[in-house]
């Protein structure tokens, strides 16, 4: 194989770049109206960050039942492509209508057409490392479907931690693995660009007096969300550190939002109510447990959503207002919690076997350091600024670039959703507008 | 199934209707509002399209009673359909008559789309109400 | 060139070096699997038994013992009688597969 | 029921605090402080009163004396509300109250009024120096004396009234009523704390700071009683004069060492210096270092044509006592020694209840 | 001929497997009649076990399908496309609701609920087998649609529609565009006033020739439906032929002796009933308010373009989707609550605004110098004894921003908050942590424990038990009250009643699924955009106005449209023609017809809805409803008898 082979140029109408929920509603309702779609996503399986969760407020319907009829929609919608594992690399105007990108596809060394997705080869893989999505709960093998309802839902080869023993390869009855394949670069012809990159969450290591990374038992919000999830780690919620049934469970909110300290001011939005959620999912999987929840001001701001907070509080779920201060550890696993019970004006010290840091939404930086000859300007906090914000939300400083979903800003399901449908409209008088 | 029944309470058939009273029933399940498990239901367009030989039928094959979970105002196809569903109802009622049944066995009441507790109610007092007059 | 399907490991074996920790991380991971595996064979037991037992950190144990309860070589049984640990036992391969 | 005052944080602001407004309540200051304790939570109930304008609790109040300033509450609001300067900032403001002349109070809201003080009494020395022809001896003679006098007449007529003023304030006014032989069982802990400062050993990874404030207490209050009782000036005692330079030279490395951070910002801490703070350090750095360069011009037999650095020397000194001593934040030492023991004083009573 | 079924039981992912034995159900009707294959699976909606399914069904030509998962509601359209992917008729799928019916309604008991599970899924079969294949109705759809309200969410809607290619009707009830927006001037998070949006968004509108825009305007009835509603609008006049001179207007404005509350302004000033809401307001042509007119005639005597000859008018319109923009009301606070009505400088936050926006230097109420004001949140909002439970979403950020603007638009302003927990949620939180910076002094009551307001002389007090200081009873003497109000449905809901939109439980429309389809409302062809759902912020109206545009103009841009074959059908030898079903039909899709020398009903299926009135009004039980027969519905009751 040449390595100097030129790079394949593809042409499409539209580029989606990330493949979550709101990338996923612009593709569709594109492709609906008749654009040729490519949509990229960096990650081994679309669904951005939804297909991982439990359950979803302020209806409880569980988040797989909406992702993946979603993302089967636009895995076999003839007008979209998908690539996976895929980076753009860089974006190139060349006039009105006229988009130039580079995207690099890293090698998964297994053929995606012909993989059935039987799991033979991670059976036959010998070697464990930390599951990413599980959030490092548990282990995976370097050969690995990367969750049960991914999509593609196929096998790929992590080759950092592979030993290249070739088992796999042997077992497999398709002959998909191909030790083979390399890096491929695309040059793609767009007419405009849908930017859906979604948001990181706040790494708690950066607030070491929480002790997260030193406490085991004290975990991240997403770290439960898949303690909680259909396709779970253990076979139900269980304390990391020493796999006992947890039974006082405590929430600290705006661990990372709102805290000038570690350079977020805003609110993140979504921490309140994912907590409240998980509180009553917790209270259905562990009926004997307390749960309480540290809280500076409950956002239950959304439709239903005050009322579902209301009925946490009628569950049972403690509220107890105050920023948690610090957390210490016991010699058997649980752990002191100090904080502020600003209600009552006093200092307290509270002792719970788990706990859940409610980390807060970042903007998913990067993106725009790859447009190359005109600024995707950001805003204050690194979100993509939304350069008319109150007329037309998808718009950004680019003309023929659109912005989806969380990579604007913080917000629930709901609104990236409709924010995806915004950002597709948009889309659409934009495409419409060269054809006149 | 063979043998071992294990819902042994009224059986009770609700006529639920697709775009009002079938969500209000989907929402008591969401919002975990538990009601006897011996409630059926068979979701229709509109409440007034019930027939009287499907009650009547329901009610020889073995139900104990027949709830209408009914549009009422919020009916998507004309206000005509609360007085029609009562027509339904009036008529089956005097069948029933004539047939030696109790007609308190067929109950109606408006049930909106998120009318989940009123539904929740209904079907309970129904229940007890069917498992007192069997009883007697 | 033309690689010959199912042996392309071979052929990358060629270029790409192999890092030390992942040879390590495997030795570590074929070790703790066999303590743990033989543990469980006399008996069924909970983390913080197996913990003890083996010397190794509760974490660590839990973290190992899932991984292989994921990769089908454990299962989960009983609870102890505080209602506090479950046990763990091992899988008997599928044999009694009901 | 007590009545909302808005304007009172920019009373406040004149004596240091500006951010507190900020303050979202989310009590994450008091979580961190290691001080506070579920009798005695602050800082963020002194930061509500501030923001509300609550004088009267405040006034009550000793837990800005509690406060330590270690800068842990500061690094680690979420709203940069600044509650660790806050509480600094309360302490000038109590000093004020407590002060029945309100002389504090002027000095600590203007750096002009500040600056004239020590302008009008360096001149005040100066013309003193040349009304007695710049006879060294007699200067000296009087400056002794001066000291002596000021000390009483400070202690007497200023800071007496106000320690009673501020025990009236917090103990007599909530109506705590302490039982009279508790005031000398009590005792120990005024001495203890006036001597040791120990609580700062309460904040975390202070040791150092401590063991610093620690060795300038007593440095200076050594000192004070060398040159004052033992008279090192005049002292022929070769035990006596090494004793004041070792004194001397441990008050200006240490104030040395403060000024230095105080420039650099690195702690938080250091980082919001109000003009009472570097008169502080400054005056005291000035008067180890002078007192020890006026001896040192003795021993080197220097000072008789030189005059004019022991005439710098009394200034400064005079200065330190008629201003910061009585008006500046020398009074921390002695306000906060003394709410340690009404804490006492109050904590005895309520465990008696 | 016996039917092939596949059943599919959905475990859900532990929603319906952990309170319903799923494996039993399998065991219990795999032998059921019909049955060829029951598998149970984790996701049934997951991409994977879709294309199991396809591959089934083409392997073992299966020519009926249950799957027994969540409502029908969110996942039936998902499996008729699987089934027709693989190339089986779709009406010969059946859906069994065995989560929201079964595993959640009886999660307290689990042995009945896998017993009731079983006869659900017993009944599906039943019905599978009975099923038909059908064929979708094939209408012609008309590319237009109706936007209902020209508020910045209708108007945005409008021009994307517009731009998109449809044909668009924007129909406002008001003589002016810009709803709410045009009242709020200041708006948050950018430097444009509500008045300049609504400018600008009028200006795009007026550019489309593709947009017909009707003010004064009011949908009073339709039929049809999706694809084809006929819609009757009755516009009324604004007895105007054209736009006069500033100067005659000024003068018919003076001599108009009519004077009643500018609802505008919320009533804090009074007009004419000749007028305009402000200068520069679009249209830009003055209206006469009928209402309230007198008929005096003095402004005919200044004003040459006033016009009462004009007549209402009755437009009839055609469109195939209505996208419904209606808008909210503030929340007008009880005669009362917190003094409002009582206590004379006690206002709403819309007022307020108003207020606000009529003082330059000086901020006056009353004329009283206004330094202190207390503004109380959720009022008519998160109500623990009243109806509204809901949070309002905008008020917490869109008040803060006032009181901000408001501290730097007068000297000496004082602001004090009393909320109930403040909600600046996202980035609106920099404008909480910029009113604090500046001296606003924020309470907070607890929940059952509301603020105080009371005259005490002339002064206006407002007390509270603070939470952030102990529960501590604070008072502030306040020279205004602002009662931060919540958003309420519009009171005037005559649309919603017109076209059956169903309410949530906050009274708001209510899309049929929040993620799935959430601008669409179950009456199809109407969609939901802006507040009408639920109170939203300008931001995020326009997102959902977009969203629903794209829905809308979905559905007609084909130009023709699959409609249920599920519609009424006559039993030709049964039929003695008697009129009944004609009378009961509220569509009018029967008629009377000769065939075979009899007369027989028949049944128009374009306009035929569905819906089975007719069914039980037939002497002779001629009529069935297609999906729906006698046998359907009694071969499913008897399978829900287990011992049947």
């Amino acid at each position: 194989m040449n390595m100097q082979e030129p790079r394949k140029t593809l042409e499409y109408d539209v580029l989606v770049i990330g493949g979550g929920i709101a990338g996923g509603e612009s593709a569709i309702n594109l492709a609906n109206l008749g654009y040729k779609v490519l949509l990229v996503e960096k990650d081994l399986s679309i669904g951005g960050k939804m297909i991982l969760l439990s359950k979803v407020f302020p209806t409880l319907d569980c988040a797989a039942c909406i992702t993946t009829p979603k993302v089967s929609e636009i895995a076999r919608h003839p007008n979209i492509t998908i690539f996976t594992g895929t980076e753009t690399r860089k974006i190139t105007k060349k006039g009105e209508h006229r988009f130039e990108v580079d995207i690099l596809q890293k090698p998964r060394y297994v053929h995606i057409e012909d993989c059935t997705g039987c799991q033979l080869c991670e059976e036959a893989c010998p070697v464990s490392v930390t599951d990413e999505y599980q959030y490092g709960l548990v282990g995976r093998k370097a050969a690995f479907i990367p969750f049960s309802i991914a999509s593609p839902r196929v096998a790929a080869i992590d080759i950092e931690n592979c030993t290249l023993c070739g088992a796999c390869e042997r077992v497999c009855p398709t002959n998909c693995i191909d030790f083979t394949m390399t890096e491929e670069e695309f040059l793609v012809k767009v007419k405009a660009i849908v930017v859906a990159t979604g948001f990181n969450l706040f790494d708690p290591l950066k607030i070491p007096r929480y002790g997260y990374g030193k406490f085991r038992n004290v975990l991240t919000s997403m770290q439960m969300e898949r303690q909680l999830a259909p396709t779970r780690p253990f076979n139900t919620v269980l304390r990391p550190g020493d796999g006992k049934l947890p039974d006082n469970i405590a929430y600290v909110l705006c661990t990372g939002s709102r805290d000038k300290s570690v350079g977020n001011p805003i609110c993140s939005q979504i921490c309140c109510m994912y907590s409240i959620k998980q509180a009553q999912l917790l209270m259905g999987a562990l009926p004997m447990a307390d749960i309480t929840i540290y809280y500076l001001h409950i956002r239950a701001f959304g439709k239903g959503f005050n009322e579902f907070y209301v009925q946490a509080q009628d569950m049972g779920v403690e509220f107890v207002k105050g920023k948690v201060g610090k957390i210490t550890e016991k010699e058997n696993g649980n752990l002191i919690l100090r904080y502020e019970d600003v209600e009552a004006g006093t200092v307290q010290e509270a002792e719970h076997d788990m706990v859940v840091l409610s980390v807060g939404v970042l903007p998913n930086l990067g993106i725009s350091d790859v447009f190359e000859n005109e600024k995707l300007e950001l805003d204050p906090f690194n979100f993509i600024n939304q350069s008319d914000m109150l007329a037309s939300p998808a718009k950004t400083s680019i003309e023929g670039v659109f912005v989806a979903g969380t990579a604007s800003g913080p917000m629930d399901i709901p609104d990236s959703i409709l924010s995806g449908g915004a950002a597709s409209a948009e889309t659409t008088s934009y495409l419409r507008r060269e054809s006149l | 199934m063979a043998g071992g029944k294990v819902n042994d309470g009224p059986r009770i058939l609700v006529f639920s209707t697709d775009k009002i009273s079938d969500p209000a029933i989907d929402m008591a399940g969401l919002l975990k509002l538990h009601y006897p498990p011996t409630v059926y239901t068979i979701s229709i367009p509109c409440s007034s399209a019930v027939k009287p030989r499907w009650i009547l039928h329901a009610l020889e094959q073995g139900f104990d009673g027949v709830f209408i979970a009914a549009d009422g105002t919020d009916c998507p196809y004309g206000e005509s359909c609360t007085e029609k569903t009562g027509q339904v109802v009036s008529t089956t009622m005097q069948m029933m008559k004539d047939k030696g049944m109790d007609p308190a066995r067929l109950k109606m009441a408006a049930i909106c789309s998120v009318c989940s507790e009123p539904f929740v109610n209904h079907v309970k007092s129904f229940s007890e109400y069917l498992r007192k007059s069997s009883n007697s | 060139m033309e690689v010959e399907k199912g042996k392309t490991a071979k052929y990358l074996k060629e270029k790409h070096e192999i890092p030390k920790q992942v040879t390590e991380h495997l030795k570590y991971f074929t070790k703790t699997k066999k303590m743990l595996l033989n543990a469980l064979r006399e008996e069924d037991k909970t983390i913080p038994q197996l913990a003890e037992e083996l010397g190794l950190p509760a974490q660590e144990v839990m973290f190992q013992l899932m991984s292989l309860l994921k990769y089908g070589f454990v299962e989960t049984g009983e609870m102890d009688d505080m209602d506090e640990y479950f046990y763990y036992k091992l899988k008997s391969n599928g044999k009694n597969k009901s | 029921m007590a009545r909302i005052n808005p304007e009172f944080t920019d009373e406040l602001k004149k004596y240091g605090a500006f951010d507190a407004n900020a303050c979202y309540n989310c009590g994450n200051c008091t979580a961190v402080c290691s001080l506070a304790t579920e009798e005695e939570s602050f800082p963020r109930e002194m930061v509500r009163f501030s923001v509300l304008g609550l004088k009267e609790n405040l006034e009550t109040s000793l837990k800005p004396w509690l406060c330590y300033y270690c800068g842990e509450c500061s690094e680690t609001c979420p709203r940069e509300a600044n509650p660790g300067e806050l509480m600094m900032s309360l302490r000038r403001w109590l000093i004020a109250r407590y002060d029945w002349t309100g002389l504090s109070g002027l000095f600590y809201k203007s750096l002009a009024v500040s600056l004239s003080a020590f302008v009008v009494l360096a001149a005040v020395v100066a013309w003193f120096g040349a009304y007695e022809n710049f006879n060294l001896p007699v200067i000296m003679h009087y400056g002794h004396y001066f000291e002596m006098a000021a000390i009483t007449v400070v202690f007497a007529f200023i800071l007496l009234p106000n320690i009673i003023r501020m025990w009236w304030l917090t103990i007599y006014k909530p109506g705590v009523r302490v039982p009279v032989s508790v005031y000398f069982t009590a005792i120990g802990d005024l001495i203890v704390h006036m001597f040791t400062q120990k609580r700062t050993l309460g904040c975390e990874d202070n040791q150092l700071r401590w063991f610093e404030h620690f060795i300038l207490v007593l440095g200076y209050l050594s000192l004070l009683f060398t040159t004052v009782v033992l008279d090192w000036f005049a002292s022929q005692s070769l035990f006596v004069v090494v004793l004041g330079y070792v004194e001397s030279a441990v008050i200006f490395v240490v104030t040395f060492d403060f000024v230095r951070r105080r420039i650099i910002k690195d702690q938080e801490i250091s980082k919001h210096a109000h003009p009472s703070d570097w008169f502080f350090v400054i005056w005291l750095f000035l008067m180890g270092l002078s007192a020890f360069a006026v001896r040192l011009f003795i021993d080197l037999q220097m000072l008789d044509n030189n005059v004019w650095l022991y005439l710098v020397h009394l200034m400064i000194l005079v200065q330190w006592a008629l201003v910061i001593v009585p008006f500046g934040k020398w009074t921390h030492f002695l306000y906060r020694s003394f709410a340690m023991y009404f804490e006492k004083l109050i904590e005895y009573t309520r465990s008696t209840k | 001929m016996k039917k092939k079924i596949g059943v599919y039981i959905c475990h859900c992912g532990g929603n319906i497997s952990d309170y319903v034995d799923v494996e039993k159900v399998r065991e219990a009707v795999k032998n059921e009649e019909g049955v060829f294959l029951a598998k149970t699976t984790m996701f049934a909606c997951a991409d994977s076990n879709q294309k199991e399914m396809v591959e089934d069904i083409r392997k073992e030509a299966l020519d009926g399908v249950v799957v027994a998962s969540c409502s029908p509601k969110l996942h039936l359209l998902t499996f008729r496309g699987v089934v027709e992917r693989a190339g089986m008729n779709k009406y010969n799928y059946v859906h069994a609701n065995i989560r929201e019916q079964v595993s959640w309604a009886h999660s307290d008991n689990k042995p009945g609920a896998t017993e009731k599970a079983i006869q659900v899924v017993k009944a599906a079969i039943a019905k599978v087998r009975h099923a038909e294949a059908l064929e979708p109705i094939k209408v012609k759809s008309t590319k237009a649609v109706a936007v209902i309200g020209a508020g910045v969410a209708g108007m945005r809607a409008a021009i994307e529609l517009a731009e998109a290619g449809a044909e668009v009707y924007l129909i406002e009830r008001e003589y002016f565009v810009g709803g709410r927006t045009a009242q709020w001037d200041d708006l948050c998070i950018t430097e444009e006033t509500g008045k300049e949006l609504v400018t600008r968004l009028y200006d795009e509108v007026m550019k489309h020739k593709h947009v017909t825009l009707f003010t004064g305007a009011e949908l009073v009835d339709y039929s049809g439906s999706v694809g084809n509603f006929n819609l009757k609008v009755k516009v009324t006049p604004r007895y105007f032929k054209l736009q006069c001179s500033s100067d005659e207007l000024q003068k018919a404005i003076e001599v108009c002796p009519v004077e009643v509350p500018d609802e505008f302004n919320f009533n804090i000033t009074t007009r004419k009933a000749i007028y305009h809401n402000y200068p520069s307001e679009y249209p830009q042509l003055p209206a006469i308010d009928m209402k309230n007119c007198t008929r005096c005639g003095e402004c005919e005597k200044v004003c040459s373009s006033v016009d009462f000859s004009q007549k209402t008018e009755m437009l009839n319109l055609k469109v195939g989707s209505i996208l419904l923009a209606t808008g909210f009301d503030p929340y007008e606070p009880k005669k009362g609550e917190f003094g409002y009505g009582e206590i004379d400088n006690v206002v709403t936050f819309p007022q307020f605004k108003r207020i606000v926006h009529y003082c330059d230097d000086k901020l006056m109420y009353k004329g009283k110098e206004i330094k202190h004001i207390a503004y109380i949140y959720c009022v008519g909002s998160r109500q623990v004894d009243g109806e509204n439970k809901y949070c309002s979403r905008y008020c917490c950020t869109a008040n803060i921003h006032t009181a901000i603007t408001v501290k730097k638009k007068y000297k000496n302003i004082y602001n004090y908050h009393f909320n109930r927990g403040i909600r600046t949620y996202g980035k609106a939180e920099v404008w909480y942590d910029e009113s604090s910076r500046l001296g606003d002094i924020y309470l907070q009551s607890f929940e059952d424990h509301p603020p105080v307001v009371e005259k005490r002389g002339d002064q206006t007090f407002v007390k509270i038990r603070d939470i952030l200081t102990t529960d501590k009873e604070l008072e502030v003497a306040a020279d205004l009250v602002v009662l931060v109000t919540g958003m309420v449905p519009r009171a005037d809901n005559s649309i919603g009643n017109l076209l059956k939109v169903p309410k949530g439980r906050d009274k708001f429309f209510n899309e049929i699924h929040m993620k799935l389809r959430p601008v669409e409302t179950v009456i199809d062809g109407v969609t939901i955009a802006g507040a009408s759902q639920g109170p939203k912020n300008i931001m995020e109206s326009m997102n959902s106005a977009l969203a629903a545009a794209t829905k809308s103009f979905s559905l007609v841009d084909s130009g023709e449209l699959a409609l249920e074959p599920t519609v009424a059908r006559v039993n030709e030898e049964a039929c003695e023609w008697c009129g009944k079903c004609e009378e009961a039909c509220p569509y009018s899709a029967f008629e009377k017809v000769e065939k075979n020398g009899k007369t027989i009903a028949k049944v128009n299926a374009a306009v035929c809805k569905g819906c089975g009135m007719c069914l039980p009004v037939c002497p002779e039980n001629a009529l069935d409803l297609i999906g729906l027969s006698d046998e359907d519905v009694e071969s499913m009751i008897d399978a829900l008898i287990p011992n049947a």
